[in-house]
């Protein structure tokens, strides 16, 4: 029983950027892990958005799968590696995918249709020929960055946020 | 007409701006409007004493709502209440507010508001034009009560006129709307035309009496009129007199010829009118405050009114409306009087008023015409009212007739009583007492003072002006006006009330004693009730108020419970052959699921209730998959993972038990069969109403059909959301954006410093920084 | 046309995002948002021109006829409280904006103000406009997720526990909303209100109640509706007071439409609804004697709104076409009154630097000016005349006595009502503008939001934006007649539903 | 999709241990208690919408199976916008919850300090019929500020 009692009941805090349990030593593997995987699960977040159309995935899953990649690469690299790859702050990015799917929506009234119409937009790429796209995609462009945003954002208040609450608190040294 | 009401608003909105240059102006320029009104009206007398002169302006025609006017002969004479008696208290109140009063702008412009709104008052001939200036006198003599509200005794007297009035305002209202129904128009001249029956009606006009009989201070509604003596005097002399404690006996007046023959009409009439009248009369007898003896006065023969307007009968109304302007004549200059003894003589205490009739022997004679005109005296026209007023009852005769005769005889010897009172009390020599030293009063206080005393004694002798707006609102018939009926019973009636009034006033000291065992007052009655209403609000308030979130989310749980459980069990039925799973999976899982739900119940740590949410979850999420819902399936598991992430996030700084106290047993065994029961309710109402559908979705087949081509997605749930309803999915990436925000602003921003200066700012009491730092 | 019907959604939800994209600027900020909330009012009196001409406006988002895709639809009732909204709004937004420059400094930026303040238009434009149960959820969960943002905003720790009653309440009601809606599913297979109303006449008439019920419940919960109101009065005076008044506007009446929308569309009746009567009974009453308790003029405020969701309560309850019409009525003119009256509070707080109305006094004479704001809406909403209160009163006492004995006692019940909400209005005015001038009070919470005893610092915005409400309260007076003409009309249509249906669907079921 | 939808009595057993389980959650004091209450409430209203759309079938995807085998998709859309609607919800209350305890040292939901005042009162503070100033101690006697449901 008491190791039930004590199991959940750590004496430091959890998943602290970037720190381990005893020392200031980074944990190697995990950080090189979200090296590696966080590029990988960007990627794999695109190929989703592009196929929702076609099989499970779309905008929400795959901006999720981003925003998990972001969640990774806070845990190992805390605060140090936090942060977008271009820097922009996270409530622009969710304002522009917000924007990017309300624009989505109003462009059809400037042609005549109903919001949020959308048509199929042929268009001939060089080197890649004719392609094809359900003028959706942009809504769900939207969804994505706006995702991305918010988990990224997410980081930034509760993960960094209270992080720095702790410091000044002086319950955590980094 | 509307035009004319309307001038007087605007004019009096104007008058601030008069009074900034002189205040003693603004008076003067308010007197001209209701001047000017008197003079339209007169100068209409011959239509209005026919056919009437009508106006109607349209406001909300589907409700019924229309301003509709009508100058009619009880019109004309309300009139020259309301506007000859307003220009002329007017223009006395230019002399008794002085030239640097603070209450004069303001009072200024409320009476003259008050003008305006009493003339449309007068003047509408539709209830619910009626009711809406009804209650605007109401407002307006709550502000001229209450005055600039520094005083408690204003502050006081203003609420409960205004509470006490309204009560009855509200109430006619609705008798108001019961009436407009079942006659199916609120014009009052069709109305008493064709008077509607029924039991609507039958509830409409005890309501609509409620609204009279507060309005004019009936019993036992009277209390608030003495005490709203504590206004300025040209108040209380324009208001509490002459004019709006009128509008109750008007509005008597006017529907009593449609419904006089009704019992549930003329018994309260004639019953609270009677009481009223001895009540009040005797009550005068008693005061030793001036004002307050006129406004037991006033009391009193506003109960004399009710009864003959109410009671019925052609002779009752020639009474009526002689005694309605004899009233308005007598009172307004009798209260003028009070004011200009008080600021002549700092008090109006008659205990220490003493030899005033050597001092201002004017103003001792045109009070002696005045009083002499309310007890009764040959030739006024209180004379020629009251004869009227015998005559009516003892010609009906009858137990009805002799009983109400012999009531307002009673009453008559009252009122000569008070009037002897009022007379000696202000101007007599009181044996030691050592006359009082005044300085003289200006002509702009005794002129009006005159003006209006002597209308009393001129319409007394030329009392055919009177019959004539008198016959056209009675009818035609052989009984008139007069001062000289010859020798009868009517006329012994006015030498006894005389008579006996004077006794009465000789015994003074006598009845005085006798006072000392009042059984009943009204007051207390008032303020009981209003101490019982604030009793009750706080009583159920707190009870029902708990201020537990607890108890709130359990009453609603409750209603969801109360009101839904015992729906479905009498209103549907558990379907026949309802299969224990469709996929063998969703046991397993929906064990695990089960199974966690309730570990996640008695978990006392943080950790583990996470942890068991993101098994609940996961558990889900796999039944998603079983449900044939890979799309939702994955956002599922995304979104727990997420959600773990943020809860461990904030769990590292909190406690890693839950901090709370505990809760008695009997409070958790609540909860707990609560929720149990709740959950139950849910679950069965979920399975009994989708065993009632009949039909397949509307829109499945569509969605699948359309969803390639229309869509351009073989996902149909990406069809769904992105296309179909693509809308939802705007409004739900706005609910996480606001979200997003919310919990930046929460965590960043944890403490707003106004003065710019980022102090540093104790542990564990949040940062100093605002959310722009960070922002930026 | 019906273009127009999706931009007083789609509008602020743009200027939203613009707010926080551009938010290093305040100035464009508060230009986006009062030029958006101007073109959603300008919109929305095009909308109830046009809907009161020809019937009800439908648009189909993104081509999709209903019931695949999700119509919106404007129709007198819709057209005409998105109007008074969105003026409302406007008005609170230029009042807060004055109020933030006033006491932070022209420079202030805000990440959250005011994207939130537009989301939450976004989410009423969107509640009242659809045609859809669940875009109905959606726009619940915008508005009230705003209005969690707005009310947790820079709390102190004093007013935390309001914002989490508030929330946890809310947040109940929602998942409440969804099980509804999950069930409404299971019984007919659609979502869409007007498919709804044809398909539910195909269930057995007690299942029918069932669903009536729940959704009587879940809109009860935000309308405020008694014994469902418990949160309001302990969670309202605690917001900041532009906040307060944006709450007491809108948020209730949204959940009081739901209501209406909801129960005359699927849930038919021809007879007054006693279960609905009764409840209206105890919410005038229970909301009044509240009020006449309190010694906080936001919280006395706040009974007051809830004692009056009775009187609409009433007016549905009578459940024919003069009720509802009475009910639409009566919210139109409650949306501005109540606003008015907690942004008047906010002035008087501004300059007493206190609630609680014992210890003010005297503004009579010290701020005759506001004296005056305050009396207009305070008699408007005691129902005194001719104020709009009136007139609303007045359609709703009709329609109770022309419906029955029992309506007519319960229209008795209206009358009591008003009665005790002149009494709690009366002491408001004895207690603050009556009496003897009391010195400014410090700031009691300074952590908090609201910053008061400066009325040196209260620029003329703030009151001229109160002003307008009070206009826009004597408008509704003034123009009775026409806008009892169109709720009298728009109460025939949702009686009648068919108009409803057939402008959504296409063909008459 | 065809045949009866009703709900089979495995998952109507879930469901009702679900909202059992965070109906008693939500009735806590702990707001982190109630917290999660609102997260098993709401996988419990996500299950339900899923499942009221009928019985399990093919995913709806188009050419995995006929209009008659596909589940209908309009729930699991619905379901998938709950999801993120409840869990952008999960993290705003999350947040309350910490800034709550932040500011007071705990997350426990207290009891109206003027709601328990008035309850604690014989007449009204601002009653007409009193003028002299109330002292300080109506104002502060939480000496009653708890109360339970029961």
């Amino acid at each position: 029983m008491t190791i039930f009692d004590e199991w959940d009941a750590p004496r430091e805090p959890w998943m602290l950027p970037g720190a381990c349990r005893r020392g200031r030593t980074r944990r190697l593997l995990l950080e090189v892990a979200a090296r590696t995987l966080f590029p990988t699960m960007l990627v794999f977040s695109l190929y989703l958005l592009l196929v929702g159309h076609y099989s499970p995935g779309g905008g929400f899953a795959a901006g999720l799968v981003a925003g998990l990649a972001f969640v990774l690469r806070h845990i190992a690299g805390g605060s140090v590696g936090f942060g977008m790859p271009v820097p922009v702050r996270p409530p622009v990015v969710i304002g522009s995918g917000l924007a990017i799917a309300v624009l989505t929506a109003l462009v059809p009234l400037l042609v005549g249709s109903p919001a949020l119409s959308s048509a199929k937009l042929a268009v001939d790429i060089p080197l890649l020929g004719p392609v094809s796209a359900q003028t959706s995609l942009f809504l769900d462009i939207g969804v994505y960055l706006l995702i991305v945003g918010v988990v990224v954002d997410l980081l930034r208040s509760l993960g960094a946020g209270i992080e720095r609450d702790m410091r000044e608190a002086e319950e955590w040294l980094p | 007409m509307l035009a004319l009401v309307l001038a007087h608003l605007v004019v009096a909105a104007a008058l601030p701006m008069v009074s900034a240059r002189s205040r003693r102006a603004a008076f003067g320029v308010a007197a001209i409007l209701p001047a000017l009104t008197l003079a339209w009206a007169l100068a209409n007398a011959g239509p209005a004493l026919g056919p009437g002169l009508t106006s109607t302006t349209a406001w909300a025609p589907t409700l019924g709502l229309e301003l509709s006017f009508r100058l009619d002969a009880l019109a004309l004479a309300m009139i020259v209440l309301v506007s000859g008696i307003g220009a002329v208290i007017l223009v006395y109140a230019m002399g008794y507010f002085g030239p640097t009063s603070e209450d004069a702008t303001r009072s200024a412009a409320l009476l003259l508001t008050f003008a305006g709104v009493m003339l449309g008052l007068v003047l509408a001939d539709d209830l619910l034009t009626l009711y809406v200036f009804w209650e605007l006198t109401s407002v307006t003599s709550f502000l001229l009560v209450g005055q600039s509200g520094e005083k408690r005794e204003n502050r006081r007297a203003a609420v409960q006129a205004l509470l006490v009035t309204v009560l009855g305002g509200l109430a006619m209202l609705l008798g108001f709307v019961l009436l407009g129904e079942a006659a199916g128009t609120y014009r009052i001249s069709e109305i008493v035309a064709a008077p509607p029956t029924g039991p609507m009606v039958t509830a409409a006009l005890p309501l609509i009496l409620l609204g009279a009989f507060t309005k004019s201070a009936q019993l036992p509604f009277h209390p608030w009129l003495p005490a709203a003596m504590v206004a300025p005097t040209p108040v209380s002399a324009y208001l509490h007199a002459a004019s709006m404690v009128k509008a109750g006996v008007y509005l008597v007046a006017r529907l009593s010829p449609g419904f006089s023959d009704l019992a549930v009409w003329w018994v309260p009439v004639v019953v609270a009118g009677l009481g009223t009248m001895l009540i009040g009369g005797w009550r005068a007898l008693h005061q030793t405050d001036l004002k307050r003896v006129l406004a037991f006065g006033t009391v009193s023969q506003l109960g004399f009114l009710m009864v003959l307007f109410g009671a019925g009968g052609r002779i009752a109304a020639l009474g009526g409306i002689a005694m309605l302007l004899a009233h308005g004549l007598f009172k307004a200059p009798l209260f003028m009087i009070v004011g200009a003894v008080e600021h002549a003589a700092g008090s109006r205490d008659l205990r220490k008023l003493s030899g005033l009739r050597t001092s201002m022997p004017g103003l001792a004679v045109a009070a002696a015409v005045a009083a002499a005109s309310m007890a009764g005296l040959p030739p006024l026209l209180g004379f020629v009212g009251k004869e009227t007023a015998f005559e009516a009852f003892l010609g009906e005769g009858g137990v009805r007739g002799w009983a109400i005769a012999l009531g307002l005889l009673a009453g008559s010897v009252l009122t000569a009583a008070y009037s002897a009172r009022f007379l000696w009390g202000t101007f007599a020599a009181k044996p030691g007492v050592a006359p009082t030293p005044v300085h003289a009063p200006g002509p702009l206080t005794t002129a009006p003072i005159w003006l209006s005393a002597a209308a009393g004694l001129a319409l007394g002798i030329a009392y055919p002006l009177v019959d004539a707006p008198a016959e056209a609102y009675a009818g035609p018939g052989e009984y008139h006006l007069a001062l000289w009926h010859g020798l009868g019973l009517p006329l012994l009636f006015s030498a006894i009330a005389i008579g006996g009034g004077l006794t009465v006033h000789v015994l003074r000291t006598r009845v005085d004693r006798l006072a000392k065992h009042s059984p009943f007052d009204a007051q207390h009655g008032y303020e009981g009730a209003i101490a019982g209403l604030e009793r009750v609000a706080v009583v159920v308030t707190g009870r029902v108020q708990v201020g537990s979130l607890p108890a709130y989310l359990a009453t609603i749980i409750v209603v969801v419970v109360v009101l839904i459980g015992p729906a479905t069990l009498f209103g549907g039925a558990w379907p026949v052959g309802q299969p224990l799973y469709h996929s063998i999976i969703q046991v397993p899982l929906g064990l695990a699921v089960a199974v966690a739900a309730l570990a996640v119940v008695k978990a006392r740590r943080r950790f583990t209730a996470v942890l068991l949410v993101g098994v609940i979850g996961y558990g889900v999420a796999g039944l998603f998959i079983v449900g044939g819902a890979p799309d939702l399936a994955l956002a599922q598991f995304l979104v727990e993972t997420l959600s773990l992430v943020a809860f461990v996030f904030v769990l590292r700084r909190l406690p890693a038990h839950f901090t709370e106290q505990p809760s008695p047993r009997r409070a958790q065994w609540f909860r707990a069969g609560l929720a149990a029961v709740g959950g139950t309710v849910v679950a069965g109402v979920a399975v009994v109403l989708s065993a009632a559908r009949v039909a397949p979705s509307s829109t499945s087949a569509d969605f699948i059909a359309l969803a390639p081509d229309g869509a351009g997605a073989d996902n149909v749930i990406a069809a769904i959301l992105v296309d179909f309803r693509a809308l939802d999915t705007v409004g739900e990436i706005g609910v996480l954006f606001v979200a997003a925000a919310g919990v930046a602003s929460l965590v960043l921003a944890t403490r707003y410093d106004r003065k710019g200066l980022s102090a540093s700012v104790e542990s564990g009491q949040g940062s100093p920084r605002h959310e722009e730092d960070l922002v930026g | 046309m019906t273009a127009l019907i999706a931009l007083p959604v789609l509008l602020p939800i743009l200027g939203a995002a613009i707010t926080v994209i551009g938010s290093r600027s305040p100035t464009l900020q508060r230009v986006v948002g009062v030029v958006v909330l101007l073109a959603v009012s300008a919109i929305a009196v095009v909308l109830l021109v046009e809907s009161d001409a020809r019937g009800p406006l439908v648009a189909e988002l993104g081509g999709w006829a209903a019931p695949v895709g999700i119509s919106l639809v404007a129709d007198r009732l819709s057209a005409l409280l998105l109007l008074v909204s969105a003026l409302v709004t406007l008005a609170v937004l230029v009042y807060a904006i004055d109020q933030r420059i006033a006491d932070y400094g022209r420079g202030t930026v805000s990440t959250t103000f005011h994207p939130m303040y537009l989301m939450l238009s976004a989410g009423v434009s969107l509640a009242y406009l659809t045609g859809d149960l669940f875009t109905l959820f959606v726009a619940f969960e915008i508005m009230l997720t705003a209005s969690y943002v707005l009310i947790t905003r820079r709390t102190s720790a004093a007013k935390i526990r309001a914002g989490m009653t508030y929330v946890t309440v809310s947040l109940l009601s929602s998942l409440l909303f969804l099980t509804a809606i999950g069930l409404v599913y299971a019984a007919t297979g659609t979502v869409n209100l007007a498919d709804l109303a044809g398909r539910i006449e195909l269930l057995p008439p007690g299942l029918v109640t069932v669903l009536g019920l729940m959704l009587l419940v879940v809109f009860g919960i935000k309308a405020a509706m008694v014994p469902l109101h418990f949160w309001l009065p302990d969670s309202y005076p605690n917001a900041p007071g532009p906040v307060a008044a944006l709450f007491a506007g809108l948020l209730t009446k949204v959940g009081f439409y739901a209501m209406l929308r909801t129960q005359t569309l699927l849930f038919h009746r021809e007879e007054p609804w006693t279960l609905l009567l009764v409840l209206s009974v105890a919410t005038m009453l229970v909301g009044a004697l509240g009020a006449l308790a309190q010694n906080d003029v936001n919280r006395l405020l706040s009974f007051l709104l809830v004692s009056h969701i009775g009187f609409m309560l009433f007016g549905l309850a009578v459940f024919d076409a003069a009720g509802v019409s009475g009910a639409a009525l009566y919210a139109a003119h409650h949306i501005t009154v109540l606003a008015t009256l907690f942004l008047v509070s906010g002035l008087i707080t501004r300059r007493t630097g206190t609630v609680a109305l014992d210890r003010m006094g005297g503004l009579a004479r010290t701020a005759p000016g506001l004296a005056v704001l305050f009396a207009i809406p305070a008699l408007t909403l005691a129902g005194v005349p001719p104020t709009a209160g009136f007139v609303a009163k007045l359609a709703l006492l009709q329609a109770g006595v022309a419906a029955g004995p029992w309506t007519t006692a319960v229209a008795g019940v209206v009358i009591i009502a008003s009665l005790l909400t002149l009494y709690a209005l009366a002491r408001v005015w004895v207690r603050v503008f009556w009496g003897e001038p009391k010195p400014a009070l410090p700031d009691d919470d300074p952590d908090d939001e609201v910053v008061v005893g400066t009325a040196e610092r209260t620029p003329v915005p703030m009151y001229a934006a109160t002003a307008g409400l009070v206009a826009v309260s004597l408008a509704i007076a003034v123009f009775a007649g026409p806008l009892s003409a169109v709720t009298g009309r728009a109460g025939v249509d949702l009686l009648d539903r068919e108009p409803y249906r057939t402008a959504v669907l296409g063909v008459g079921p | 999709m065809t045949g009866p939808t009703t709900i089979n009595l495995a998952m109507a057993v879930t469901v009702g241990v679900l909202y059992t389980a965070g109906f008693y959650l939500l009735l806590q004091r702990s707001l982190m208690r109630v917290l999660i209450g609102v997260v098993v409430l709401g996988h419990g209203t996500n299950l339900l919408l899923q499942i009221a759309g009928g019985p399990p079938g093919r995913a709806p995807i188009v050419g995995t199976g006929t209009a008659e085998t596909i589940t209908d998709p309009l729930p699991q859309a619905l379901a998938l916008t709950a999801v993120v609607i409840t869990f952008a919800l999960t993290t705003y209350l999350l947040a309350l919850g910490y800034r709550s305890f932040v500011l007071v040292g705990h997350d426990e939901v207290q009891d109206d300090v003027e709601d328990r005042r008035i309850a604690t009162q014989k007449m009204p503070s601002a009653s007409l019929d009193d003028d002299q100033d109330h002292t300080d101690e109506d104002h502060t006697d939480e000496a009653a500020t708890r109360q339970d449901p029961s």
